[in-house]
């Protein structure tokens, strides 16, 4: 399957997924070894949303490793698409939104790479992105929605949005085309050895893109006993036979934040932002040989962070559950 | 109104907050974006609707966003800090759908006759002068509930017609936001730092229904790109009140969104 | 609005849920308030499933009031469904199963309402109920599903459901009409005055149900402040702005069970089908003389139940959870 | 096999059971129906498939059911202990139509030549003799994965065709599942206490595989009320041993579903 067909027939769909054990296994591993389940031209999904629960310390890995031309989607794309587009990891950018954030303004390396024809920036909806990957969870071609409809933003997307009748109704809606990633990259607060994960708080699209990928590569704060997890079925959000590969990775979303663990890292954000200001080529490149190529190892990474930094932003993350 | 409870040093996002938060009413639920939406939502919550629900397309409903700790999205923790709930994004963009959200409250970066939003492209399409970074939640929002927007009022701003239709207000006037497949919701108010505009009932065109203190007509309408219809008795909004100002300050007190 | 348009057109839909209020305020009633918001002939959806969380209180509160002619939708139906056809409150029960529970054997209640055409037990498949409630509750007027396709589960259900050809893979799929109940009957463990609810363990089809209702009437094992709500908001299921009356009744689902509070009471279980064993119609009416009419409110019916009963019941409810 | 491990003393069920859970193979994902599959890949996943994950339509993923605690149906809290996760029913259920589940293990009130199950109507729909309880779960999971059925061997219940067909089989055989618009999924076996059973791989006929000790095929075809296909080879099933039997009676003490 490449990413090339906008809707997997489901012949196939199902092939896909049958041919991959899903059995109760272990699947703890590295950074590293996680990396090779993505295949060059792979559509890859991204959970968490802005500056939550990136799974950064997987895309970081993934740009290390060197793959080229994913397709990338995501709700709403912030710092990482930058990365992506710098890198030339991704060509491809599906996404509601996609700049740094409101306090940092328009992203100078996401205009960049469109406005000269370098990389697209593929724009959906929000909540057209949410049902293309309900579809795809729930394993049909398309679901209705009612928005899109009217606007430029449908227009543009031509074939890939189709009014579709309703056989009771007869009224028009708008039929958006399931969306089933190849892979899907994940961070969570908890997971088990065998890929069950609780989610915290704020779950944005991510059971959702779990249920659609043909695989889930999940990076999780903290792995915990399949014990632990079974004592709490019902904050399991990810089930465990979605899931490929489990990697323990401490601040794994740093510069962004992970919910009820560490608030985003502002004050890199900030130093992101004023070095893409000036240039955004020179600029995000520098930021990558520094951040990205340049660190032995995760915590390497983060040891450039900075540890105050990292203690800051987790009392801070922590402080507000505390009133 | 005394010279005590009012002041006139402040900036044009201040104004423009106090204002468009003037215009929510106790009790209803509102979805708010990020910016001066978020902190115009909870200025009235703080201040005169305290049974206010707001709803953040991260998905969280009716949060109390604390002083000074603005979050800079709507889609982080700092959103959720003693909401009633959360849930997928995906869920709470249906709740727009299902039609259980009173009012949209957005930014925006372009604006025509008819309130159609444009947040996505300067320029044409496929080769713009600017990429914008798109609608996010916009479109979803405009498709399916009433809209206020709040924004500076400048002419490059306010455009005879937007080049790109990202969130959708009136399309082209009359009843052709209905015709293209949007029974529901559609462009309400728009609040600048100059003046409150609402649409006429009939040709839904933009329409001025209040100055901001101190503003004359002219004003707004040299710096609007198309001419402006006047309502039949266009008033003047009652001055930022001191205790708006000092509220506004405790929820801003960096600046983040009121520079 | 009336329960006979098989997918009530947007239009209506939203102005029904404009016309409600939906803000902040507090509900708490009881439960004979409560039963007033239910009108003869409207669809009333039921949550919980089979012997779990069922609002057995509200429903034995609503024959006591006389209600009449009600469709009643449920994705499992049980007992409950045995008193809703007895007492006359239902002549339509719209589940994908119906009986006491495969340890009774068929219900001879069902049975003799159906094959003499006293009633309707209109059948669905789960996925598909689950599906009409969620189409509802996303406020489109259909879904696509790819069960009921080629059984004669579909055919009977004649126009209500269609086949529909996706636009992007041109296969054919089924189309699964919306339902948007007038009504949603739905118990839980915990709520707050205003309505929001939280959910332990098995949630069925409640969330969806509660969100496609024009109201929710919230029945709970016991109300809390809104204060604890807020400090656990990725435990609240159900929204406040869906609820239009919340009533405490401990106890609430006997003699069916309540996830982490009881089991079910099998001796009343035990009692009611040997009642029903000798004859379905004189034994209902005199399960419903003695448990429902006849006591003077629900308290007294639990003590008719038994005390003992329900603390054992307790126990073994909680039991399963110290392992 | 010695006198030692097997016991001939047991029940029909306890032979169904034990039959049908020994068609299922460590690390699978299945979906079992209440009684006897759910007794049987519980004793599955005790004996000699740990990783076995079962699925409720409750809505409940991998859990461990608790000796002499069967629950009454697939929706009680009992169907929960120890679950890697609980989910909504619908939610479960699209576990199937996504292609995550391996095998779908349910009963059957009445079968036919091509495995279609009928659990709905004795009769005709519109005025049936007994109106049986209906579908469940059992539609979609036979409409969406590959099937076990397990079920007492009775002539009223292997009929030539089914009154209705409320769990489709292979339909009318050959590629008419298909043609229907069932791309996926299909009668696998029928296990009952006379024998297991297979279908045809081209014509989707009804075949005995093997039959259980000391069964004869004339008693098989005695019991079944169309002519049934032999396999190839028709094996002979290994009789029940103590250690199953003993693990049948340790999980359900009270004979809840193998009286």
């Amino acid at each position: 399957m490449t990413s090339d067909a906008l809707v997997r027939d489901y012949d196939t769909l199902r092939r896909d997924l049958a041919a991959r054990d899903r059995g109760l296994r272990e699947k703890v591993t590295t950074l590293e070894q996680a990396a090779t389940l993505v295949r060059d031209g792979d559509h890859v999904a991204i959970g968490g949303c802005t500056l939550s629960r990136t799974p950064m310390a997987m895309i970081w890995q993934l740009i290390r490793a060197g793959r080229r031309n994913l397709t990338v989607s995501r709700s709403i794309t912030s710092t990482e698409g930058d990365l992506l587009f710098a890198s030339g990891l991704a060509h491809t950018i599906v996404s509601s939104w996609f700049s740094q954030g409101i306090v940092w303004g328009i992203s100078k390396v996401m205009r960049h790479h469109v406005e000269n024809g370098l990389a697209a920036f593929e724009e959906w909806s929000h909540m057209a992105i949410g049902m293309r990957y309900r579809a795809g969870a729930m394993g049909v071609p398309f679901v209705p929605v009612r928005s899109m409809i009217g606007s430029d933003v449908a227009r543009i997307r031509g074939d890939q949005v189709k009014p579709i009748r309703c056989p009771f109704t007869g009224e028009e809606v708008m039929a958006v085309p399931a969306l089933n990633p190849n892979v899907a990259l994940i961070h969570v607060q908890r997971a088990d050895p065998y890929g069950n994960a609780q989610l915290d708080g704020l779950q944005f699209m991510d059971i959702d893109i779990a249920m659609a990928a043909d695989k889930v590569i999940l990076t999780t704060e903290r792995i915990v006993s399949n014990d632990q997890i079974r004592r709490a079925p019902d904050h399991t959000r990810i089930p465990f036979f979605t899931v490929e590969a489990v990697v323990e990775v401490p601040y794994g979303s740093v510069p962004h934040e992970c919910y009820g663990q560490y608030e985003p890292i502002f004050a890199q954000l900030d130093r992101y932002a004023a070095l893409i200001a000036k240039d955004p080529v020179a600029g995000a490149r520098q930021y990558l040989d520094d951040y990205v190529h340049g660190p032995k190892d995760w915590s390497d990474y983060l040891a450039k962070v900075g540890i105050d930094t990292l203690l800051t932003a987790s009392r801070r993350g922590r402080v507000i559950f505390n009133d | 109104m005394t010279e005590q409870t009012t002041s006139s040093a402040y900036t044009a996002s201040e104004l423009i907050a106090i204002m468009a938060g003037r215009l929510l009413v106790d009790g209803q639920i509102v979805f708010a974006g990020v910016g001066i939406p978020l902190l115009a939502a909870t200025l009235a919550q703080r201040n005169v609707a305290p049974k206010l629900t707001i709803l953040f397309e991260g998905g969280v409903i009716g949060p109390f966003i604390r002083p000074g700790e603005l979050p800079p999205s709507t889609n982080e923790q700092r959103c959720t800090r003693r909401a009633n709930m959360v849930l997928p994004s995906t869920d709470v963009l249906l709740l727009l759908q299902r039609g259980y959200v009173d009012v949209g409250f957005m930014g925006g970066a372009q604006i025509d006759r008819y309130g159609n939003l444009n947040s996505s492209f300067i320029g044409p399409a496929d080769k713009p002068s600017i990429r914008l970074p798109g609608t996010g939640g916009g479109n979803d929002i405009s498709s399916l509930t009433n809209m206020i927007v709040a924004m500076k009022h400048e002419k490059r701003r306010f455009v005879e017609k937007v080049d790109f239709i990202t969130s959708p207000g009136w399309i082209d006037g009359r009843d052709s936001r209905a015709r293209r497949g949007l029974p529901t919701g559609g462009m309400w108010r728009v609040v600048t730092d100059l003046a409150v505009m609402g649409f006429d009932a009939e040709t839904r065109e933009m329409e001025v229904l209040a100055l901001h203190p101190g503003v004359s007509f002219a004003q707004v309408q040299e710096n609007t790109g198309f001419p402006l219809r006047r309502a039949r008795e266009v008033g003047v909004t009652e001055p930022p009140r001191r205790e708006e100002l000092a509220l506004i300050r405790e929820l801003d007190p960096d600046r983040l969104y009121t520079a």
